[in-house]
């Protein structure tokens, strides 16, 4: 049976509604056992929801976009295969739907990163606007957020679905042949404008005068393999030993009066 | 000198700092900033409210939330309470603690949040749903939202517990609060240099063909030192904002062309 | 042929004289190879004591109670595989009577365990009189400690060998069934009871003066995986640097007097 | 204010302490005050001794021998011999070292002493017994236990080269004892830091199963900090003992009842 | 007192101290003192230049130029520049942190070194020359030579570099040198720690035959310490060198007896 | 064909410029694939020997001496494989020549590692002469160095070739067999005699007052595996903090200036 333009709509409306929920209040929208679920309602076929979004959700079970690294979107492509499973009037049985969704998933990371691009440009507007002094103006540019995020998922969802299966083949063929060195080229910059951001903040921390505290640290992760928890925890040790030397309660305290808390008597029966 | 504060937050305020953190910390996520317009975002209204007839503090103060900021969104929350706790009660004095402790802290709260809010839980809830919902029974997808509902109780709290540490921080160390700042500085360049070589994504291509030989480049620069490429790239980046009318902007501009050559000419994969 | 009752009584007396003399002058009895070749002499066939001796030495060369983490004790297995061998009057060859000491050796290893809870007990009884400052009834108290540890093995050897193998499976299989939860639970309160005498030990030092010193201890083993040796001679530095440091000869003795130590003249012929 | 000692130990006395030592050290071992209680019954003859008119001295003297102790049997006759040498010429006024230096050298002792006693010597004395027992040859096994009496004269060598050390320690640094007090309670600190994740061992299981997926409750805690769980414990102890009315023998089966219930419910293996 | 330097060095003698540096650093390359003697060599004319009627401070700075170093041939030239630099402006008074400096840069200049000039150009040049040759085509072998000579103009480059630098410090640190000294020291004798366990090279044999068990002699010592034979014998070397009447030209003798030696007792390998 | 004496003497002077080159000028003539060109000039036979050394140049690509651990001399290995398919006049195929060199290779070791022992002799001899203040005479002796490098290659190449093939594989017997002790003792000794230098060096430095930084350079190699480049960085970290804490600009600059350096109002469009 097709699909009607409302629920075509509502379908990518859920896909929206997913990434900003992951992104905002995380209230469970951008789970796929969840979002298979509703998509579900939507198609009028809830088992087959609830099982497209169970075995897509076990895939990507603790996997999540730690330090802003792109992970392909099962999310939007629970909502194509339970879709597709509707339309296909039981000719496609979920197993097979289930495979379908994760080369869509692979095909949508690639709108992942062009959100975060496009992002870019409104953190230009928004220190442009900090700069002026107009800051009211700057917390309203945040705003756009929504539209580079609910767009990269609302526009490929209402595409294949209006286009139906074809469209995403051929788009995925597209993108994959010529267009491919520049998404490439993206994900390789995406890896390494993380730089500008520190560089900014290094500018504001004392760096000439405590340039071999960044030294340290850098070699704590480099050398050893420390992973950050650790580095905090080594950094918190050196600064409150400075903190001690500075506030000539220097590290040695005489004697006598250091016992003064460790003194239990462990034994007053 | 320390200026009494007479704008005391209420609960209600801090309520309103903590949905706005929910709401605003990643809508503008982007590769160069992450999640400093957000930090912006979340807590510019509260700054109006402390630096009401201070624009100059005002200005301080929003430059100080726009720095490099990238950490989990749920354990974040005591972050964001922490430093407007202190921005309370010092105000412009204690910038430079705020920014040392922002920089010293995302890192192992990324870490810690990652985790539990990251791993743990949905691993858990997750698996249950999932199985669940593949006999078709879709109370576990339900459990989950409630649970998430919890958990959104949680980061509220988070954020209370922020506030009234970094109250009593400042207070406690009112007479040794440059003392203390200089600590913080020292942790936060700890964990910055720890960052260097962890958010910085950079592998040198380990196949370069010469003739028939395989030349293993990222090899090559480990040789040398590990991490070399991540510091080169901040070296970089660092000298280029220190030189005349170059801003982040312009470099982010650069870095992209920059990737896109070095995946074009296959060093960097 | 039969063993007779002083037969029985010197060799359970025997494994009592071995586990002892394992805690106290470690001359030897404690070694398999040594029982083996009393154990022999005991039941008038040495060559078997000395094979059977020697064969479970091998298993265990070099393996050692560290930590105080129990071990099965082959040492009273030798000695019942040397009963054994004796009585079965030629029919159990060495090699078989080997095998069986390995599950009679894994079922001591339980008994080893009580014996350390027991002793639990003792020091309750001697922290006590100390408390009450009663000096000489705690050092009497620790002589108890024969009772519980010659106990755990002339008890169950005793039994053995009077009452035949049977025996032994039948206490095998009891304990394995029934009470295998309290022997895991008793194993695992085992490994976390040293908290209690950490805890202790830290009530004694300065620990709210210097605890960030306990953390860089825990992170060199945590994270870096340094042995505690390492973590000793990294401690002996920086306990030295401080010395230098209180003792106001700082780090830094001016140049000129520096290279006094090493100005060795190495090419006076 | 510095008592000169008129109670001289004799070498008659020292080597009364060696046997005790050899004699005391672990008949009275337990989970949770290891050699402490060894520690004490060694050296109390000798400390009436020096503390002969001075009750309360030998009190506080008693008390520091029964902290938290676990060292190679073999080694730490070095650390009685050379605390027993520090309280013969300081009394009172060292105990605070002595509880520095006992902790701070009982990781390391323990260390070299299970390796050359523990592991080398039974290892090459062990084979060649073992060898020549399995063809019937006690030759090896009478050769190991000459060997193990001549450790055993080692072993009262280690005492009085302690003793000597502790006596020179104490005299050399008399004026700056307090300082040299503080290096080693750093030194002491930074140890017990070390062996918090060595000596405490509380593994969570790693195959949870929820539905029919394994969870690994230990990488998770892992991914949190390695050694959580033990620094969980210690802190619990460490808060538990503060509190009111509390003892170390209640903490004791209050841990007891943990290990038994955390191994039933399977968290614990 | 600190003695302006007239006979200020040019250019051309820089060169010169290049070229001497290319040829004779490594031709009287020895196992004890490896480039020792080639430093001297290199740097004797120019000394005789800087000293020129202070034969005291010439003798003073040869014994310097005589110390142990081994670094790269190619760096190195920048270490060999900045000890002339310094002496040339601060003679006598700046040869302590000449011996640190030299010390503490031979190791890391080494690695970068070994690694750029000793792999990477080698293997890019190598196999591009080597597919080439294989085809009987010479031109790849001519285009490396070529490539060996920019790296001589690269070497000489390096040496005046060093030099500048190497003036550059003692002005601008010249009230606070014996400061800047220490810390040269300081640096120097972390980096020889380093190199103990990294240059000498002693094996032990880990398949010692006592009848048929191998016994792992290199496992036993690491289980005490790792790299505890390079320390034994550096503390050897260093008592020898003490005693009376010894020289180092006694002590290689005596190293290459005892190499034989435990060569052929099968304890190194 | 027969080679010539002129054309024995060329190939001969050949093997000894490329071991001289690689220690002085490295132009390329201790690059194999460079060797085959010349020697294939010297035979008349350009492709074997472009064949030859570009096959042999390919299995040490990137393998150096470094640290002097001698490597298979190749070089000399080309010069003779090129001789043998001359004189073979096509018998022995381009393949199996180079199969030959090998072993060549392997045997020609040894006269690396003579080399290197009689330059200890040349440095004995610069020693004296520095101690007798007769510097011109100490330099020239450096110029043995050419005698004692350039004959270990050109002796055994002119032999080879002079003898015919047969003179090495009697050689080489002769060596494995009796002598065999011999060698395998030097390169043991060879391996540990660089602790003379380093003792020499250790003698210079101040290490009685500061032994405990270098054994905080030997624990970060020993236990942490941190390459020397690493070790040097750590030391600098070090050295600064030392020399900041001596120049009383404390590590705890009071905050209020801190700033200055950070001071960059990054929003100036
Ligand atoms: O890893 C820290 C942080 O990085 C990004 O901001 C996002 O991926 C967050 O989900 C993550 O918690
Ligand atoms: O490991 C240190 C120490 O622990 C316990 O006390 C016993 O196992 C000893 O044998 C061992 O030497
Ligand atoms: O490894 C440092 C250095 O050691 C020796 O001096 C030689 O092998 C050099 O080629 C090498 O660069």
């Amino acid at each position: 049976m097709e699909l009607s333009i409302i629920q075509i709509l509502l379908l990518s409306l859920l896909g929206a509604c997913a990434i900003l929920d992951s992104l905002m209040f995380q209230v469970g929208f951008s789970r796929c056992v969840v979002i298979g679920l509703i998509a579900g309602l939507i198609v009028g076929d809830v088992t087959s929801g609830l099982y497209i979004g169970g075995t897509l959700g076990l895939l990507i079970l603790g996997v999540g976009t730690y330090g802003g690294a792109s992970m392909p979107d099962y999310q939007s492509g629970t909502i194509i295969a339970v879709a597709l499973v509707a339309t296909s009037g039981g000719s496609l049985d979920v197993q097979t739907a289930v495979a379908l969704a994760v080369p869509v998933g692979l095909l949508l990371l690639n709108f992942d990163i062009l959100a975060r691009y496009c992002n870019s440009y409104i953190v230009i507007l928004i220190e442009k606007a900090v700069a002026l002094e107009k800051y009211d103006l700057a917390y309203k540019y945040n705003l756009l957020g929504f539209l580079t995020w609910g767009g990269s998922r609302f526009i490929p969802i209402f595409l294949a679905l209006l286009l139906g299966n074809a469209f995403i083949e051929d788009a995925l063929d597209f993108l994959t042949t010529n267009a491919s060195w520049l998404l490439d080229g993206l994900a390789i910059a995406g890896g390494i404008l993380p730089v500008v951001g520190i560089c900014v903040l290094l500018k504001y921390l004392p760096v000439k005068q405590y340039y071999y505290f960044a030294i340290l640290g850098f070699l704590l992760v480099a050398y050893l393999n420390v992973p950050i928890m650790g580095v905090a925890l080594f950094g918190l040790v050196i600064a409150v030993i400075t903190f001690n030397a500075n506030t000539n309660q220097p590290a040695s305290v005489i004697g006598v009066d250091v016992i003064e808390e460790g003194d239990y008597d462990e034994y007053d029966e | 000198m320390m200026n009494t504060t007479n704008n005391k937050l209420s609960e209600q305020d801090i309520r309103k700092l903590s949905i706005r953190w929910m709401a605003l910390s990643q809508v503008s996520w982007s590769y160069n900033k992450m999640m400093a317009p957000g930090y912006f975002a979340a807590t510019y209204p509260t700054l109006k409210k402390i630096y009401k007839d201070d624009p100059e503090g005002l200005r301080e103060s929003i430059n100080t939330s726009l720095i490099f900021f990238n950490s989990n969104p749920h354990t974040s929350h005591a972050i964001l309470g922490m430093t407007i706790g202190m921005e309370e009660v010092k105000k412009q004095e204690v910038l430079e603690t705020v920014a040392g402790l922002k920089t010293g802290l995302m890192g192992p709260f990324a870490g810690i949040g990652d985790s539990v809010f990251g791993v743990i839980i949905p691993t858990i809830m997750g698996s249950i749903a999932a199985y669940m919902a593949i006999d078709g029974n879709a109370l576990g997808a339900i459990l989950w939202i409630i649970a998430n509902i919890i958990v959104i109780g949680v980061r509220m709290k988070l954020t209370l517990i922020g506030y009234n540490l970094g109250e009593k921080i400042v207070t406690m160390y009112s007479d040794i609060l440059s003392k203390f700042t200089n600590s913080a500085m020292i942790l936060g360049l700890i964990v910055v240099g720890g960052l260097i070589p962890t958010i910085v994504r950079a592998n040198l291509n380990s196949e370069i063909m010469i003739g028939e030989l395989p030349i293993d480049l990222q090899a090559m620069a480990d040789s040398i030192m590990p991490g070399l490429i991540p510091v080169i790239f901040i070296v970089f980046g660092y000298k280029m904002l220190g030189m005349k009318n170059m801003t982040s902007t312009k470099l982010i501009f650069i870095i992209i062309i920059l990737g896109i050559v070095l995946g074009l000419t296959n060093i960097l994969v």
